[in-house]
């Protein structure tokens, strides 16, 4: 089985993680932004994944292993990111980041 | 030394007499000290205690440094104490009766006993640095004496004229002093003179090999810049401002310090210098330079001035320059023999115009007038000082002066240079005369004072008169003790330093007889102009309007300086404060507003919006790639791998 | 290895986790009053503490250690890759956290028995606390990343955990997404080495570091690493939520954010840079694009993180140098803090560790100290700008006193634990010669500059007299405020703040116990490796 | 050996402590910590041994103690303590002008109990860095003095004195940092085993003369700021118009006196081959430190300004000494050091006293006090007469000897600060005109004579004004007994 060069799977993953942070930049919504976090995740647990085909030493934890992990984390991660949003939602009525703006200078 | 007098005690009632008292007893002592000199002439050093002490170091003074104070009885001091002591003790008694109208009494007698020990200590000190320590404590008696009166404007401004101008003389002193110090450093016995306190001399012997010192650079920097300092004090052209004016404070004061004594410090000065140090031949001619122009300067400003202590005064600055005149031509004995007969006659002048001011209380001479028969005693007293003064035998101030006249003339052949000034302080004898007796005509000549509202004028107490007396006397034979052997031994003996001329005796009979006809002609022609209550007045129209207008203002010498203390040097010292407050501490508040504004622009970026923060984030990514991958490879691969 | 070996090591986590569940289990039975969360808290705190010392060795409280000595400060075995790993410096880290975990405990205990959210309150600080003894103990990336989102998630929930309050819950929300962001790019950079090395331990990465075949992965991986660790650590222009967060959260939160969470990034920077950093001058990353040779992975890294240093402190500086708000002020410092901190393993040698860690205990001290001023005088009247506290030394001598000697040990005025620090940790980089010099160069003139902001508190708390209205509506906020010990500050705060000005001046006076234990360690981590 | 310093040093601490807690009877306390202090400083004049001279080139000192600090194997830090004639000479100094402040302030009415605290603890810091013999522990004073100041200025000061204090702490701040630079690069560069001033002062010749003279002008920044100099100087004034009288007796009289002795001790005998290459740039400094001060001087209306920009004056002459490198220009920088602690600090008071009687220091606004305050009136001459030199009070003989050794070592350049003198004895004499004499203005009617407490604080600076002035060799003779004797100059 030929491997897919490491150059183009890094410009793969790459974007994927491009993609993510220009959503996040770029979207007011949490919800949407949140959507954007978990993109970019995914760009990282593709890059575990991929990289384990190397890894030659066979010591430590192996990709496959982190990536399974990771999903977990990104799980949880939502979960507390959700639960800020409701509590935001709450108090301001809105989920849009922007008009968070109280605190600043 | 003769000691502080007790100067705290003048609190109480009789401090004033408590003060005579003390200058008394000083007064025996020098009397008793300079009658020791002359019976048995020579150099005495006392106990000295060291007043700064290094040990040897590496550099100018190998053999260590010491700065001491010690007193020395020489001829010099000897003559020198026994004018500050008798005149001292003259003008303390006569201030009992002259000053018990004022206020601060205890004060004036505190500052004067304060200066007759200064003055002693100057006397008797035995090396230059002590010299200069007393110098400035006179100084500062000076002072506040001009100051006495300090409620008065013009008494706190001439004080403080008097104080700056003589700064000046002593700055330069000082620099002299530096100079010989060094210089001579390892000159001499016992380890070199600075090992040894840099005292005038080491038991009998002066300590440097004073006289011919030929014409280095240095050495005649030196000396300039001792008279420098000798002119500050003496009033000596371009110095000479504050004299005048220093007659703000009272006239005892103006008696004893400014004509006497704390003045004639500066031709000591110049004396001791040429005897123990020496000064160069381009030293000399400089001196005799001042000292003649200052004598026909001062005398010119005399002529026309319608103050009668200013008078005096100008008078007192061109009777220096005879004796600047003396000492620089060589004759250090002959200038300090002027000083003596000076001292006393001039002293005399100023009490006697202090009893007429005392008496009508006004200083102007237009306004007195007939005072000849209310004062006789003072009408007879200023009438002796006058001849004195102008050099008309046997009074005291002729055989000094022709003294000076002759022994400069004795130089003139082989110094051609001298002649300028020699002529000057010729033509001043005239000067000397007219105004003299100028004065002496529109105070006392006449019927009634020309001012009417003038008091009814009367003699002062007896303390008053007793001086006036004794100093008429002394006015009368002061000249004459150049006859007694003893007196004359102490004169001639000078320290035991080769060079020193004879005194009197070479008299050129011709010359002394030129002078006395000047003398009797300025006295003519005061006569001529002023005598029984005549009033000359100059036509409007008379060319001699502008030189009188210059004479009156001074040659505008006391303007120019008014106008570099004022505009000039306190302008330069506004511009400078203007500069630390805006330019100096205004950097220190420009570091303060840009990084003040760097704050506020930083924290504007701070907008709240958290997309803007993670849009940082990222730009800080790009950032540290930008470092990881071209900035820290560029600077490794330039500066090395440190 | 049988279970006692295995357990041992782990008797503060353990503890941790048990006063955890107490107190969750306490909630749930309803037993919600804010003494007894607040003791068992504390009790935890200070087991773990002490447990922590006595594996330290240090005096007597050595009976206490659950390590023996051969796990502490041991290679692992050649090949195996380990996930923890137990250093003295990790441990001197514990200490240090669990410090500021019983300062914000100890201080936390004076509020009101009926606080709402008390529960959450305590179950999650003790939560985070275990995860950065987590972080202390690491020897994986991934097991690192993973301890510091066990640091993180909490986190976020204590700022936001008094939902009620808008400014609380935004940032909160402002905590999160930066953080979420940070996290992608720290795990995206771990993914990067893994790809690089094959393996994510930090001893086989530290092993391989100069073979490695991927010279710009390696470096685009570190420079990941850099910016999602940086926003822990608050390094600039990776801080701009630090100051909204602490300003926004409740002030226990913050002291406990400054003083405690924010040193989990830098123990990090310790882990997974000191290995590389030390790599002076063997080859590692391949061909320099400017010549001379191949780039030096120790000296690029290196002077990467200088620079974030300097620029961080500076930025920091001026950030807060006309601030109007205590809070904001006090974390803008923070932010400049960082930049010092982050000279120790910039330099890497372990003078410079030695003098970085001082600082990171110094910092706990004086700027969670501060902190936990700042939080009990709001009930006394104060407000949050800094105007409010106009007279406020001289009305209140004590907390007055106090609060100064930790503003003076934050400007690094001598006597007090903050110039020790700052004096170690500029030492050794001068020390170290070379261009660190232009490091402590940066730092000390930075410090020059941060006086002026402290001194114009100090101005404002001695000098100026407070106006009419602050002093009534302060006798009025007093008069209502709940009758608290102390003077108002409640006696567990009290005991805190008074804890930290000892510290503050105990160490700074007589620093060799503290600063040799941590000399010693530091010894250990730079020889022995991670 | 009983560890007199130490005991010195504790006195001080304790007596601040004291002081702190005893409330309204603050004045009594610090009033006998100053006696126990002076007592103390009078035992060790009469028992001083004498400077124990060189050992192995380096300088001993002492009464010294060393106890280790901080202990790390590349950093070793003791706390070293010891002294010679210079720094007993200043410690001396800070023994006079605690009690004459202290006394002075008397009747202090505003937080007396931590006013009269500050005023030890300033003292303190000022006796630390004069005995401190390591790196560190000079730092670590040096730095100490700073905060009490700056409490003293902005708690008591005038009006602007909140800007007054930032201005100084911030300012004398930045200028220790710097220093603290130079001294770590200092003891690390030159690979001194520790600290201490020994083993600096004898790993430091292993340094290359660039080193040594960029290390110098570090140091020399943080000295020079504190002297202060010419273009350094700025905080100097503000900080003096603003400080209460108590402030700026200790501020003229010894924080700047802390410059000096740094500079001798820190820098000019450690560095020399340093010393020697920025030696130029010193004598620039100097001389511009002497004419600035004395030029805007003159146009100064307010009489604390006046005295504060006098002081940048004379410590230019202060500079101007160290600077020629001579053992005769050692002796007269720190005899000028000493004089100047007292001249100024009398000044200053008499500056304090005007203000609180006449209710301003605008020397133009008020004139001819001498007859409703003639106590004053003297002290206001004393203080300056003493200031520009005058003999027979305590700066002519240090100025003197400045000036000999300017000479020695320059030549023909002493004109600068012999011309200056002149512009210096005209400001002082001029606002004593101004001021003193001429008719009464802007006398209120309520004005009186000192009360005792102020005569009593300003009599002890004028007396040893005068006892030194004549005696200046009880000052010498100590000042000598250090490294000054012998020096061997560049």
């Amino acid at each position: 089985m030929t491997a897919l060069p490491v150059a183009w799977f890094l410009a793969l993953s790459g974007a994927l993680l491009a993609v993510g942070i220009f959503g996040l930049l770029t979207r007011r919504n949490f919800i949407l932004i949140l959507i954007a976090v978990e993109i970019a995740m995914n760009a990282t647990i593709l890059n575990f994944v991929y990289f384990a085909a190397f890894a030659t030493s066979g010591t430590g934890l192996s990709g496959q292993a982190i990536a399974v992990v990771l999903i977990g984390f990104a799980a949880t991660e939502v979960a507390v990111g959700l639960a800020i949003v409701l509590g935001l939602n709450r108090l301001k009525g809105s989920i849009n980041v922007a008009q968070a703006n109280e605190l600043k200078e | 030394m003769v000691g502080l007098f007790g100067t705290r005690l003048q609190k109480l009632e009789w401090g004033g007499w408590l003060a005579v008292g003390f200058a008394g007893a000083a007064m025996a002592l020098g009397v008793t000290i300079a009658i020791g000199e002359m019976l048995n002439p020579g150099a005495y050093v006392n106990a000295q205690y060291t007043w700064l002490h290094l040990a040897a170091s590496p550099g100018p003074f190998p053999n260590g440094l010491s700065l001491v104070a010690g007193t020395l009885v020489d001829p010099l001091s000897a003559l020198m104490l026994l004018v500050v002591t008798v005149v001292g003790f003259l003008v303390m008694l006569y201030s009992i009766g002259y000053m018990h109208h004022d206020r601060g009494l205890p004060r004036y007698y505190a500052e004067l006993s304060l200066f007759l020990a200064a003055m002693t200590g100057l006397v008797l000190s035995n090396n230059l640095l002590e010299f200069f320590l007393f110098w400035e404590l006179v100084g500062v008696c000076s002072y506040f004496l001009i100051g006495f009166y300090y409620e008065k404007p013009s008494a706190a401004s001439a004080a403080k004229e008097a104080f700056l101008v003589t700064r000046v003389g002593d700055v330069l002193f000082l620099l002299g002093i530096f100079i010989y110090f060094f210089h001579y450093a390892t000159t001499g016995p016992n380890g070199g003179w600075a090992a040894n306190g840099f005292v005038f001399t080491n038991g009998t012997t002066p300590f440097l090999p004073a006289g011919a010192i030929g014409s280095s650079t240095l050495l005649t920097i030196a000396g300039l810049l001792i008279l420098g300092g000798a002119a500050g004090k003496s009033a000596q052209f371009p110095l000479h401002v504050w004299l005048p004016d220093a007659m703000e404070g009272p006239t005892t004061v103006s008696a004893l310090i400014h004509a006497a004594t704390m003045v004639a410090a500066g031709v000591y000065l110049l004396a001791v210098t040429s005897v123990f140090i020496g000064f160069t031949s381009t030293d000399q001619l400089a001196i005799v330079a001042i000292g003649g122009f200052t004598a026909f300067f001062a005398a010119t400003m005399a002529v026309v001035h319608p103050d009668i202590k200013r008078v005096i005064a100008y008078s007192t600055i061109s009777q220096l320059g005879y004796m600047v005149m003396a000492v620089g031509a060589g004759f250090a004995m002959v200038g300090l023999f002027h000083l003596f007969t000076h001292a006393f006659f001039k002293a005399l002048l100023f009490l006697a115009a202090g009893s007429v001011i005392h008496a009508v209380g006004t200083q102007d001479l237009f306004k007195m007038g007939g005072l000849r028969k209310p004062m006789r005693v003072t009408a007879a007293a200023f009438a002796i000082g006058g001849l004195a003064l102008a050099g008309i035998p046997p009074f005291a101030g002729f055989w000094s002066k022709d003294d000076i006249l002759s022994a400069v003339y004795s130089q003139l052949g082989s110094h051609p240079l001298y002649w300028p000034f020699f002529l000057l302080a010729f033509a001043a004898v005239f000067l000397t005369a007219y105004y003299i007796f100028r004065a002496w005509f529109l105070a006392f000549s006449g019927d009634h004072p020309r001012d009417p509202s003038l008091p009814h004028a009367h003699e002062g107490p007896w303390v008053m008169q007793v001086p006036l007396v004794i100093l008429s006397g002394m006015a009368l034979i002061a000249g004459l003790f150049i006859f007694l052997p003893n007196f004359q031994g102490l004169l001639l003996h000078g320290d035991g330093v080769a060079g020193i001329p004879p005194v009197y005796g070479s008299t050129d009979l011709l010359l002394s007889g030129v002078s006395v006809g000047l003398g009797l002609a300025g006295i003519g022609l005061a006569y001529q102009l002023w005598g029984n209550g005549r009033v000359y007045v100059l036509p409007a129209d008379s060319p001699w309007q502008s030189v009188r207008r210059l004479l009156l203002n001074r040659y505008y010498m006391k303007v120019a300086y008014d106008w570099i203390g004022l505009r000039a040097v306190y302008g330069i010292s506004r511009g400078a404060d203007f500069v630390d407050r805006y330019v100096i501490d205004g950097t220190v508040h420009g570091f303060e507003r840009i990084f003040g504004s760097l704050s506020d622009r930083l924290r504007a970026m701070q907008s709240g919006v958290v997309s803007d923060y993670a849009a940082y984030v990222i730009a800080g990514l790009v950032g540290v790639f930008a470092l990881l991958l071209l900035v820290a490879p560029y600077l490794l691969a330039h500066f090395g791998g440190t | 290895m049988d279970f006692t070996s295995f357990v041992g090591p782990f008797v503060p986590e353990i503890l941790l986790l048990g006063g955890t569940l107490l107190i969750f289990l306490l909630d749930v039975l309803g037993l919600r009053r804010n003494e007894w969360l607040s003791t068992v808290a504390v009790t935890a705190v200070v087991l773990a503490l002490l447990s922590v010392l006595g594996d330290l060795g240090f005096g007597p409280l050595s009976v206490l250690a659950t390590l023996s000595p051969g796990q502490i400060d041991t290679l692992p075995a050649f090949g195996s890759a380990p996930l923890y790993h137990f250093t003295s410096l990790g441990l001197v880290f514990q200490a240090i956290f669990l410090l500021s975990a019983l300062l914000v405990t100890l201080a936390s205990a004076s509020r009101p028995s009926d606080e709402p959210g008390a529960p959450i309150f305590y179950g999650l600080l003790l939560l985070a606390t275990l995860g950065m003894l987590l972080v202390a103990v690491a020897s994986d990336l991934i097991f690192l990343l993973l301890a510091i989102e066990v640091v993180s998630i909490p986190s976020y929930l204590l700022v936001g955990y008094r939902r009620r309050e808008t400014r609380s819950m935004e940032a909160a929300m402002k905590f999160f997404i930066i953080g979420a962001l940070s996290t992608v790019l720290s795990f995206y950079g771990a993914s990067l080495l893994f790809g690089a090395y094959g393996t994510t331990n930090l001893f086989l990465i530290q092993a391989d570091a100069s073979t490695v075949g991927f010279p710009v992965l390696v470096l685009l991986g570190y420079g990941f690493l850099v910016a999602g660790l940086a926003f822990k650590v608050t390094l600039v222009p990776f801080h701009a939520w630090a100051v909204d967060v602490y300003d926004g959260a409740p002030s226990d939160v913050s002291a406990f954010l400054a003083g405690g969470t924010k040193k989990i990034g830098l123990f990090a920077f310790f882990l997974v840079f000191l290995g590389p950093v030390l790599l002076v001058n063997t080859a590692a990353a391949g061909q320099s694009p400017f010549g001379g040779g191949a780039v030096d992975l120790g000296p690029t890294l290196s002077i990467t993180l200088g620079v974030l240093a300097v620029v961080t402190m500076t930025v920091g500086n001026v950030l807060a140098l006309l601030q109007k708000e205590m809070k904001r002020m006090l974390a803008y410092s923070s932010i400049s803090q960082a930049g010092y901190m982050l000279i120790g393993i910039t330099i890497g040698t372990a003078p410079a560790l030695t003098g970085a860690t001082l600082q990171i205990f110094a910092h706990v001290l004086m700027k969670g100290g501060a902190f936990l001023v700042v939080a009990g005088v709001g009930a006394l009247g104060i407000g949050p700008l800094i105007d409010d506290w106009k007279g406020f030394g001289v009305r209140r001598p004590l907390t007055g006193a106090a609060f100064a000697l930790m503003l003076l040990s934050l400007a690094g005025v001598p006597l007090t634990v903050g110039f020790v620090s700052k004096f170690i940790l500029f030492s050794a980089a001068v020390q170290a010669e070379g261009w660190f010099i232009w490091l402590a160069v940066a730092g000390l003139l930075n410090s020059a500059l941060s006086v002026f902001y402290y001194a114009r508190v100090l101005k404002v708390m001695y000098f100026d007299r407070p106006g009419p209205l602050e002093t009534a509506e302060g006798t009025a906020a007093a008069a209502s405020a709940p009758a608290l010990g102390a003077g108002g500050l409640g006696y567990g705060r009290a005991v805190a703040i008074g804890l930290a000005a000892v510290l503050i001046v105990g160490v700074g006076l007589y620093p060799q116990p503290v600063v040799g234990a941590i000399q010693m360690a530091a010894q250990h981590f730079v020889s022995a490796g991670v | 050996m009983f560890p007199v310093l130490s005991t010195l040093l504790a006195t001080l601490l304790v007596g601040t402590v004291l002081t702190f807690l005893s409330g309204k009877y603050a004045r009594w306390t610090a009033l006998l910590v100053s006696f126990a202090f002076l007592a103390e400083v009078g035992y060790l004049l009469m028992y001083f041994p004498g400077w124990p001279g060189l050992a192995g080139g380096v300088p001993q000192f002492a009464d010294s103690e060393s106890y280790a600090w901080i202990h790390l194997g590349w950093l070793q830090v003791n706390y070293t303590v010891g002294i010679d004639g210079i720094s007993l000479v200043l410690i001396f100094l800070t023994a006079i002008l605690q009690i004459a402040t202290v006394v002075y302030s008397w009747e202090e009415q505003k937080k007396p109990a931590a006013w009269f605290g500050l005023l030890l603890l300033t003292c303190l810091g000022c006796v630390g860095v004069f005995v401190a013999l390591d790196v560190l522990l000079f730092f670590l004073f040096w730095e100490a003095v700073l905060v009490p100041m700056f409490f003293i200025i902005g708690y008591w000061g005038g009006p602007r004195r909140r800007y007054a204090a930032i201005k100084f702490f911030v300012y004398t701040h930045v200028a220790s940092i710097v220093m603290l630079v130079g001294l770590l690069a200092l003891v690390f560069y030159s690979g001194a085993t520790s600290f201490d001033y020994s083993s600096v002062f004898a790993a430091a010749p292993t340094l290359g003369v660039a080193t040594q003279a960029f290390l110098f002008l570090s140091l020399f920044f943080g000295f020079g700021v504190k002297f202060p100099v010419v273009p350094f100087h700025t905080w100097l004034p503000d900080a003096h118009v603003e400080a209460p009288t108590g402030g700026s007796v200790l501020l003229a009289g010894l924080l700047l006196k802390l410059g000096g002795y740094g500079l001798i001790r820190w820098a000019v005998f450690v560095l020399p081959l340093g010393f020697h290459e920025v030696q130029p740039i010193l004598f620039v400094i100097a001389f511009a430190s002497i004419a600035w001060g004395s030029i805007v001087s003159l146009a100064q209306r307010d009489l604390k300004r006046l005295v504060a920009f006098s002081s940048i004056n004379h410590m230019g002459i202060v500079l101007l000494a160290i600077a020629l490198g001579s053992s005769l220009g050692l002796l007269a920088a720190v005899l000028l050091m000493f004089a100047h602690g007292v001249v100024s600090a009398l000044l200053f008071m008499t500056a304090g006293s005007v203000h609180h009687t006449y209710g301003t220091r605008d020397i133009a606004s008020i004139g001819g006090i001498t007859p409703t305050t003639p106590t004053l009136s003297t002290m206001v001459m004393v203080g300056s007469l003493a200031s520009l030199g005058l003999p027979w009070l305590i700066s002519f003989p240090a100025e003197f000897t400045a000036l000999l050794a300017t000479w020695d070592g320059l030549a023909y350049w002493v004109l600068i600060p012999l011309g200056i003198l002149v512009v210096t004895a005209a400001f002082y004499i001029w606002m004593m005109q101004r001021m003193l004499f001429g008719p009464p203005k802007g006398v209120p009617p309520t004005a009186h004579d000192l009360p005792w407490y102020e005569t009593a604080g300003m009599g002890i600076l004028a007396g040893a004004a005068i006892l030194f002035g004549v005696l200046p060799f009880l000052l010498v003779n100590l000042i000598t007994n250090s490294p000054i004797r012998g020096f061997a100059g560049l």
